[in-house]
């Protein structure tokens, strides 16, 4: 294993060192507990959190500033935060007006942020909702899996309850819009090159060079099925069409899509996929309100990029598009 | 005689030791099936309740169980984080007040925990192929040989430990139903569950520290 | 080669349109001359252009638009692009105040913009003033090489040229303000794992699997030393100490620092790598204004990452922080 | 008899031909000097110049060596691109207004066009393990060819050709200083240089039209 590191322990420790100094009057970090939270004073806002393993950046850390996170809780690469961690958390952004936490759908966070839930309402700590964020088609969402998974798409609903935030809306509010966002994106990803966590040191499963695993998670768990390895159109499309047939998309409506990139792909492949899209969707009478093409909800070094389609009202577009202030950025 | 605290205190260290030298086995187990994360991150744990084991003596039975709980909870992450965490939590939190000199606590406190681990997981079964499947029948197990009037730890855990790997044995040809694992629906199939083998490390460390430590 | 493409031969078209069609307000796009333009209106100002062989997204097509490129020329993949290219993009960004050609020093690039600019002139077409862009330190800047490469310290000679030309100064001026960014940035990199080109399809040069390679060029070029693969804090410290003494940068200096990744390393690396410049700049008395991490020229799907350095004066710090309108963002 | 521009076409369409041929070794030298691409861009540029080659028919000599080169220059890209488009532009450049039927304007013409190869290049000598040590050796060999009288093209263009296989021998065990195979330094030696190959296969598919088409 060759990476950019020092010991596998302190990989975590030192990429957050490395966001702080980066952004010093901007973030603050409490290194032992891996939280990040912005410094730019707010009052009378809900606080928004999201906390998952570490191996996905730049989410979450990095989506932590004005417009967007309050606070993120880092968990080790690939697990979830620890249950301190997200008490802490909840109370340095809390002021008065409860928290928010959005968690993507896997058994560890949950397990961790219910947990951190009970505490803080035996701690008489603040009020917290939490929201479930489940976008991941490739996951049947029946009694015999945990569920559908969290992935990219929850970057819109950081993106526009983040936004919606800053007006100042209640827990309550926050909670509805972001169940409604949630319930409005669907996402699908691919994998041709799985990746390697720093502590197993060896790809956490095999692929052979002529194959690809679709519908692959996050946290380099194997996808659905794997198949030999095709072409971006035929790829996008797998991915596109099982999106679209999902929630279902239909005819004439307007939608925002991620093309995320899963940390070891270049952007440049990632824009051929997002040329793909467009025409997917062109032909499917579905208009595309805005295109986000990068890195953000990756999995570590894989190769690979998912598909997500948001559905489109007016406030969800208001809200997309209003500025952020966050560490990951060009300028 | 060593003092059930002792004794308490030096399971946990057994555990601590067989787990931590099990990082490989389960990170290897937790490849086929998930993330690869779950050998480093128990390692991570019991080093942290190793460190902490000075303190202990000084409190409760109750809150060493607690204490671990809430170390584990807060160095692991992960889903083994949360349900580990819980385990000991709530089974310090069940015996809680009662009489540490009646057996029966140990059962009532072990279903407790069992029943908070299920509910955390999401209404976890047996037969979803998760740490549940060994668990489970372990404290079915500890409870039968204490309802029948079985007093000698040594054989009780010793049945109880056939039930985890029996459990864990049977780990190997389910589909999985929650957890990571559930993602791959029949690919999960022939592969072992890496939480049963945490808990059947559990069992086999504190048997092991058990017979070679406790005159019974 | 498993990559998210169709034919290779499309890569850099197919690439392209995916860029127009996710900014269709504010990119044009000439397919057949891979010229890519700012849209928004534009008046009195000097036409900032670049151009290089594609394969090092998002330099440079990422980074047309207000405060930064007026157009950018790309070429195939890691070829310099062609001379009726670079002749078009000269004609359309000009305003009737001359065009800035910013070149980073590569043979081929210089020829091809050295053959335009003569064909320009044979036309009385736009003036044109052409900068070399080195900032390499890996190459010996000696005759018996092509001269130091431009790497990613590139992006600073656009940024503050960009915002500059947007001030509306002249095209001698904005042409001694780049020769100035350019003798005050230094950079270098190191490759943990060679590019595969799409044409070729396989690495473009051979590491093995505890081997990595200081001072790699852009362009799959192997570098200057071949190395047992070191953990972090010694490869950037390597990699920082030969930046810091080459300028030479020096004690109170104050400098704005880009870690680039090369393409398939993960953000989280890069931070790694940047917490580690920030302690050897604080160590030797360096004081970090600002700093930029991210993929900025890349070098197809190569891991590793190029450290730069930029000795600041006033105007260049007024000129960084400008807002820009580019088409590679997150939000 | 076939005249000029037939012949001049004739080569032109064989060299298109052997060099999209070659692409796969050309690509393959570029690797350990290069960035690869030399054989892609090369393949690029001539199967832009086979579509051109029914529109060449209408041109006089210079605008048919003119119009291929921009069209090298428009589609190759890179440094091969840039010299190989300058080669033929020049070329035509050179020969532009001057009689064709004396033979002396061809060795005139490639030291001009070469003379503006260098200096795109940077001063480019032989020596510096670039296309201009296949190049320089055959106008030299050119030049003394027509200066000592000889006529007849093929011998001509076999002396040549032997002139830049030798340069291309030598390019073996030099170290680049121009190109970008100057960042390898010493690690440079041991490699042939593909540009110096370009130049051997153009010769060489000149030299085969000519047997096998004219009779001389
Ligand atoms: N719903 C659940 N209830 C109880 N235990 C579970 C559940 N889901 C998974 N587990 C256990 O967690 C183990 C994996 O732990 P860990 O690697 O920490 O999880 P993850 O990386 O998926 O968060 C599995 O082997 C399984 O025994
Ligand atoms: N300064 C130079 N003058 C003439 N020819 C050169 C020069 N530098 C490189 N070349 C030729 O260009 C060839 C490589 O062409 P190409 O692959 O298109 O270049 P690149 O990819 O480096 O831009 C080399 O083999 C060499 O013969
Ligand atoms: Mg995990
Ligand atoms: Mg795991
Ligand atoms: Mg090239
Ligand atoms: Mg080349």
């Amino acid at each position: 294993m060759k990476k950019i590191i020092n010991k596998p322990e302190d990989v975590v420790g030192e990429m957050l060192k490395g966001l702080k100094v980066s952004n010093p009057k901007s973030i603050g970090l409490i290194p032992e507990k891996r939280i990040v939270y912005r410094k730019d004073p707010y009052l009378n806002k809900v606080g928004i959190i999201s906390g998952s393993g570490s191996g996905h950046e730049p989410d979450q850390a990095f989506f932590v500033g004005r417009g967007m996170l309050d606070a993120a809780c880092a968990g080790p690469v690939f697990a979830a935060p620890t249950l301190d961690a997200i008490v802490d958390c909840a109370k340095i952004v809390d002021r008065g007006r409860g928290v928010l936490f959005l968690v993507k759908n896997y058994t560890g966070d949950r397990a961790n942020f219910e947990m951190a839930s009970e505490m803080l309402e035996f701690e008489s700590g603040p009020t917290v909702e939490t929201v479930i964020i489940n976008d991941d088609v490739a996951v049947k969402d029946s009694t015999f899996t945990a569920g559908r998974r969290g992935v990219a798409g929850a970057i819109f609903v950081y993106k526009i309850i983040g936004a919606k935030s800053e007006e100042g809306s209640n827990l309550e509010d926050l909670a509805r819009l972001a169940e409604d966002v949630n319930n409005n994106v669907r996402s699908m990803g691919f994998a041709l090159k799985p990746c390697t966590t720093p502590a197993k040191g060896s790809p956490t499963f095999e692929l052979g060079p002529d194959e690809m695993e679709v519908g692959v998670g996050l946290h380099g768990e194997p996808g659905r099925e794997r198949t030999g390895y095709r072409r971006a159109n035929i790829i996008i499309k797998t991915l596109t069409d099982a999106v679209i047939s999902d929630l279902p998309f239909q005819k004439n409506d307007e939608v925002a899509i991620i093309v995320n990139g899963l940390g070891g792909t270049p952007i440049s492949e990632l824009y051929i996929a997002a040329g793909i899209v467009h025409d997917i969707c062109k032909n499917s009478g579905i208009y595309i309100f805005k295109t986000y093409v990068n890195n953000y909800c990756t999995s570590l070094d894989m190769e690979g990029c998912s598909v997500s389609l948001l559905r489109l009202n007016e406030e969800f577009k208001r809200l997309l598009i209003t500025p952020v202030d966050i560490p990951i950025r060009y300028f | 005689m060593q003092s059930q605290k002792e004794i308490l205190i030096g399971v946990i260290e057994q555990i601590s030791r067989k787990l931590i030298e099990a990082e490989k086995q389960l990170t290897e187990l937790d490849s086929p099936l998930g993330d690869a994360d779950c050998g480093v991150g128990v390692k991570r744990g019991f080093e942290a309740v190793q460190k902490i084991i000075p303190q202990l003596n000084s409190l409760d039975l109750s809150d060493i169980l607690k204490k671990v709980g809430f170390t584990l909870a807060y160095t692991i992450g992960g889903t083994s984080g949360a349900m580990l965490g819980t385990g000991f939590i709530e089974t310090g939190k069940s015996i809680e007040g009662k009489d540490d000199q009646n057996i029966a606590i140990w059962p009532d406190a072990l279903e407790d925990s069992l029943a908070v681990i299920k509910r955390r997981g999401g209404n976890t079964q047996v037969g979803d192929k998760t740490l549940v499947d060994s668990l489970e029948p372990a404290v079915i197990s500890i409870r039968n040989s204490v309802n029948t009037g079985e007093a000698n730890m040594v054989s009780i855990l010793e049945k109880a430990l056939a039930a985890a790997k029996d459990g864990s044995e049977k780990s190997i040809n389910m589909i999985a139903r929650k957890g990571r694992a559930s993602y791959l629906g029949e690919r999960s199939v022939g592969h072992r569950d890496p939480g049963t083998v945490i808990i059947c490390i559990m069992f086999d460390a504190a048997l092991e520290y058990l017979k070679s430590n406790v005159n019974i």
